[in-house]
């Protein structure tokens, strides 16, 4: 497997260059938005309602990408749609990724009967539609974004937790493992020190495509009238107005559209490429 | 006896699990703020009315006995009583079914002659610029779920270029009186083309929105699964032997590459499964899914309760299913 | 004695055949093995696949914990020993394995690899150490900074040989270390084996298939088949005088590098 | 045409032009069993790849000739010449673990190509293949056709593999390796039907092994192989005895012999490698326009 990906000439640098230079620019939109949006995205106006965007016939100066049903202003909206997006990928990504790695560890490394517990779970979360586990989380934690993270952190841990386990069984069938256990190393101690660092490039690749589902968790969560209140915009909240209207307004769908699109994508390849790169075996 | 043995196995976990689900389910709703009591009732309800019907649905025991009255129901067949829409949670559920399932294995079947004919392609053009281009495109389709994937079709297909129809599962003005609500396959035994069509335009989007990541999953996997079958010597030989390249992939390398890539498009069919519930509200299509959504927004415990249960059910049946296959499909686990 | 080792016996659970309730049927791997390891002894031990061989090493340290008998290593009985409580003994017995790509944790330098067993044992002056155990394996100083990938098979091998005995331990086991290896590159790794046991008096238990190479370097050899020790004693006289007809098929199967060997 | 088999200047490079087998030329005759010696890397198996098509992708031939049984396979169009190689030439892996299709039956794997190449009829095919079972010394060849092959012990798989290769009659078998995975007293077993089949069959065997005794056992001529070039083409007995090229020497040193215990074990010296390197350089500078 890993010879066979070897073999395989990617463009490794344009890659990173093009998944990372979004986020980037992402992330200092979402931190600058109130400086730097040319609308309040809450303002409604119904003088300005559904005015197309700056290159269409009709367009008008300041709004950008158009405006919505209600007048508010396309661009403004996804610059603030940014903050609530990446806070979600960045604090569920990690917890989830936290959760799920140290479970899957242990299932893997330790097997026995704290394998057979984990696992267990594992099964009976894998028998849950994902979407519908979510709606019902939150419809229990109520709207708000503690409840959006604490619903992807219960359902996306065994993500991880199934992959790692998978990968610290083969690890630890190595000798390396066996080797370290001659040395005398505790348990624990080759868990941390030998098998974790050969997981790692996996966990960073799942790290960030976790970070693009918990974007996309948030936004179908919006589309459902189910995200955190509806007084601040969200890209699903947006998506799901211009899914409503797309005859009449196309563009109140098409550019947060794009906007997910690309930060999803950006996400799971900053992770491919990040593995591919910092992997001493690959190189 | 070792296949009946496993088979005993998978049934026994089956239903713990099954029953893991039940009580997960049962629990985390009964939680939910909110009476749903209270929510059927016309205002001015009196605080009798609200606790005849309590008793009626069972809320007013506690959540132990709750379970042991549903759990004794389930067990005979009964799953209650739907609160919003006052009708048997069993009836309501097996009529969206058949939709349901309809549009799952329609994707399955595209994901399915989608990847296996990139990962065949990848193989016979290995290590050119070809296989370069699938590995980037599937990397990349996989990345991006079916939810954005039905957007991007509604765009494309339903707006710019608009030859399918981007809600719904069938034109009301169609006539024609179905027996079933298997709707694509009734319509196939009775010939009707013109309702075939209808569906068929109806489902193709959804079905593809979900049909796109399995089939980038199915390409990378297989594709991936043949390239190391094809450096084993049995493969060298039968090259040596005179066969031609396509044949050897497709009747040599392929039986065999299939069984690794087949385990894992089992867990990934169940995803695609849950999938329905998003895609489902998206078209405005009337299966499942659709119905569980408005279940959690109509807070009706029964109903969620239901669904739930079917769609683990289905799971564990999938890839119940999927490892039966797997030993129809190795000679090494059917004589052991 | 280094080693007294008496009727031991392993089996491990048969998974396949587990029956549904109950414990699985076990598949004996070792059936009583009775020998010992005098101190500054080299050991062979040979046997086809399935013998059993590698099964005895890894319970000789005690990675795997016999089904009976038992196990005597410088006079402490470690047949059942805890983990907990073979840790400090782990210093006194190390392994060279078989396959150093698996053997070597490909994310770490070969300094840190040396390295490793020095710090769970606290060991001061490690860095020291380390190249100290790599001049004594011939492999230059600068291999520190490189990862196992970048070396070719001898050089792999010889890391192992320096993790282990960068411990300065009494005892290590040899298992099959040359099997994957080129003749030239085999050749080095044994002559360095066999300098490095007189330099630092090692006692060395050497697995094998291969009786021309046990014939080199062992003095003491035991002869295994189907987890039963068929025969056992000097090398140069089991190697004259082949008692059990397993020894005579195993010598008589050898193929020399001579055209005039009678290979009947 | 005395050889079944010559080989003219072959020139094998990765893509990018690395060289990886350098203008290598060797005959086999009929009836004759040539070795082709070498440490990994040196090239032996890529010359038995070359001559039945099967070089990784990543490899191509440059130049040269292969001519097997009176037709240069280079100049013969791809899909003719691996129909030409089905017909004269075929070959015993490695791996009898996995040489064999594990979904398929033994029996059909044996008589497919016979049926499917050659045009044999299906029955005809069958009788042939269960008297070349019978051959290989396998007991109840009936019982075996109908087992799968996880059914069989590795010994058992590689003699299927023998009798397979000779199942058409072919004029040149290669041998690659096939005896690394087995026990040294199996390995013994195979050898010896191995010579035996050849012997009967009057075939061409091209033996790749990195095994000096097992070429003394089987081989009546060989080449040594070091970085993709001919080192030193030798008729067996000779080689063993007077070794001409500095590098056959030390590999012969290098090779332990319980026979002679005390003698020391001597790694190929630097020396020697060094002279080598030069002559393959020297080599490539004359073959560069």
């Amino acid at each position: 497997m890993r010879d066979a990906r070897g073999d395989i000439k990617r463009p490794l640098g344009l890659r990173l260059w093009l998944s990372g230079g979004w986020l980037l620019l992402l992330a200092l939109a979402a931190l600058l938005a109130p400086w730097i949006a040319p609308q309040d995205p809450l303002a409604q106006d119904l003088f300005t309602s559904r005015l197309p965007p700056f290159w269409e016939s009709g367009a008008e100066p300041g709004f950008w990408l158009g405006s919505d049903s209600l007048g508010r202003d396309v661009l403004s909206r996804i610059i603030h749609g940014a903050r609530l997006a990446l806070i979600v990928a960045l604090v569920a990504g990690t917890l989830t990724c936290i959760i799920g790695t140290a479970l899957g560890l242990i299932a893997g490394y330790y097997r026995g009967w704290p394998d057979r517990i984990i696992s267990r779970f594992v099964d009976i979360w894998m028998a849950f539609p994902p979407v519908l586990f979510a709606i019902l989380l939150i419809a229990v934690l109520g709207t708000g974004l503690t409840s959006i993270i604490i619903a992807i952190v219960v359902i996306d841990w065994t993500r991880f937790a199934r992959v790692i386990r998978a990968e610290a069984m083969t690890q630890g069938a190595m000798d390396y493992v066996a080797s370290a256990q001659v040395a005398g190393r505790k348990r624990m101690g080759t868990m941390l020190a030998e098998i974790l660092p050969n997981v790692l490039p996996t966990v960073v690749a799942l790290l960030t495509l976790e970070m693009g589902i918990a974007v996309i968790v948030e936004a179908i969560l919006s589309f459902v009238n189910l995200s955190i209140s509806t007084d601040s915009p969200t890209w699903g909240g947006m998506i799901s107005e211009g899914r409503t209207s797309v005859h009449q307004a196309w563009w109140v769908l098409v550019f947060p559209l794009i906007t997910l699109f690309f930060t999803v994508l950006s996400f799971s390849q900053l992770g491919e490429g990040l593995k591919d790169r910092f992997d001493p075996v690959l190189r | 006896m070792t296949l009946l043995r496993s088979i005993l196995m998978r049934l026994l976990s089956t239903a713990i699990t099954l029953f893991g689900v039940a009580v997960i389910v049962f629990v985390v709703i009964r939680v939910v703020p909110g009476n749903p009591i209270a929510m059927m009732l016309p205002p001015g309800a009196t605080e009798a009315d609200i606790a005849r019907l309590q008793a009626q649905y069972g809320f007013d025991k506690s959540i132990f006995g709750q379970f042991v009255i549903w759990l004794s129901g389930v067990l005979q067949g009964d799953f209650g009583t739907s609160i919003s829409l006052r009708q048997p949670v069993s009836s309501l559920v097996l009529n969206r079914l058949p939709a349901t399932l309809e549009l799952s294995i329609v994707a399955l079947l595209i994901a399915i002659a989608i990847g296996g004919t990139l990962a065949l392609m990848g193989t016979l053009r290995r290590d050119s610029r070809a296989e370069g281009a699938i590995d980037i495109s599937a990397g990349m389709a996989l990345s991006i779920p079916d939810f954005l994937w039905g957007l991007v079709l509604i765009l494309l297909f339903g707006v710019l270029w608009p030859v399918f129809h981007i809600s719904g599962r069938i034109s009301p003005a169609l006539d024609i009186d179905f027996t079933t609500n298997f709707y694509l396959f009734e319509a196939l035994l009775r010939l009707r083309l013109d309702v075939l069509g209808d569906l068929i335009g109806h489902m193709f989007m959804p079905a593809l929105a979900l049909a796109i990541p399995l089939s980038a999953i199915i390409a990378q996997l297989l594709k991936q699964s043949l390239k190391e079958t094809m450096h084993l010597d049995y493969v060298t030989l039968s090259r040596t032997h005179g066969y031609g390249e396509t044949h050897v992939i497709t009747r040599d390398a392929l039986p065999n590459a299939i069984l690794p890539t087949l385990t894992l498009v089992g867990v990934q069919f169940t995803f695609l499964i849950g999938g329905t519930v998003i895609i489902e509200r998206l078209f405005s299509y009337e299966g499942l899914g659709n119905m569980a959504i408005d279940a959690v927004i109509n807070r009706d415990l029964p109903l969620i309760q239901g669904i739930v249960i079917l769609f683990a059910l289905i799971f564990t049946l999938v890839n119940f299913a999927v490892d039966m296959l797997y030993v129809v499909l190795n000679p090494r686990l059917r004589h052991a | 004695m280094m080693y007294q080792i008496k009727d031991l016996q392993l089996s491990l659970p048969d998974m396949t055949r587990k029956p549904l309730l109950g414990a699985a049927p076990r598949i004996e791997i070792l059936r009583g093995l009775t020998f010992d390891v005098p101190q500054g002894a080299v050991l062979g031990i040979v046997g086809g696949s399935g013998s059993g061989k590698s099964t005895l090493g890894r319970a000789m340290l005690r990675l795997l914990e016999p089904t009976g008998g038992s196990i005597t290593f410088n006079g402490q009985d470690i047949t059942h020993l805890a983990e907990d409580d073979l840790r400090p003994m782990r210093a006194q017995m190390q392994m060279i394995f078989q396959d150093p790509m698996s053997s070597l944790n490909p994310r770490r330098r070969v300094g840190g690899i040396i390295a490793g067993p020095l710090h769970v044992q606290g060991h001061e002056g490690i860095g020291a150490k380390v190249l100290e155990a790599l001049d004594m394996v011939g492999l230059p100083r600068s291999f520190a900074n490189r990862y196992p990938h970048e070396l070719s098979g001898g050089q792999r091998q010889r890391v192992g040989i320096a993790r282990a005995i960068a411990l300065r331990p009494e005892f290590i086991l040899a298992d099959e270390i040359v099997s994957g290896l080129d003749v030239s590159s085999q050749a080095q790794v044994l002559n360095l084996l066999q300098e490095l046991v007189r330099e630092l008096g090692l006692t060395l238990a050497f697995i094998s298939h291969d009786m021309s190479v046990i014939r080199r370097l062992c003095d003491r050899t035991l002869v295994l088949y189907r987890g039963e020790i068929v025969e056992q004693g000097p090398t140069a006289a089991l190697f004259a005088n082949p008692q059990a007809a397993y020894t005579r098929d195993l010598l008589d199967a050898i193929p020399l590098p001579d055209p005039d060997q009678v290979w009947a | 045409m005395s050889a079944y088999l010559q080989i003219r200047n072959l020139c094998v490079t990765l893509k990018g032009g690395i060289p990886i087998l350098r203008r290598v030329s060797l005959d086999v005759a009929a009836g004759q069993v040539h070795g082709l010696v070498g440490e990994s890397g040196a090239g032996k198996s890529m010359i038995g790849k070359a001559v039945l098509g099967t070089l990784p992708r990543a490899l191509q031939v440059t130049r040269g000739e292969i001519w097997l049984d009176g037709v240069d396979l280079l100049s013969l169009p791809a899909r003719e010449r691996q129909r030409r190689i089905g017909a004269t030439a075929a070959l015993i892996p490695q791996d009898p673990l996995t040489a064999l299709n594990p979904v398929r039956r033994v029996g059909p794997q044996i008589t497919r190509r016979l049926v499917d190449i050659l045009g044999w009829s299906r029955s005809d095919a069958e009788a042939r293949a269960l008297h070349l079972l019978e051959e290989v010394q396998i007991p109840d060849p009936a019982r075996v056709m109908r087992s799968y092959p996880h059914e069989l012990s590795g010994g058992m798989r590689q003699r299927i593999l023998i009798a397979a290769a000779f199942s058409a009659e072919p004029k040149l078998i290669i041998a690659d390796e096939p005896t690394t995975a087995l026990d040294v007293t199996v390995q013994k077993q195979i050898l010896r039907l191995i010579a035996d089949m050849q012997a009967r069959h009057g075939t061409a065997l091209l033996f790749v092994t990195h095994d000096l005794g097992v070429v003394s056992k089987v081989c009546d001529t060989l080449s040594v192989l070091y970085a993709g070039k001919v080192i030193e083409d030798a008729r067996m007995r000779r080689f063993f005895t007077r070794p001409i090229h500095p590098y056959s020497r030390a590999l012969l040193a290098a090779t332990p012999s319980y026979e002679d215990p005390e003698g020391a074990l001597t790694p190929v010296p630097q020396s020697v490698i060094e002279q080598v390197e030069r002559e393959v350089q020297d080599h490539d500078r004359r073959a560069a326009p």
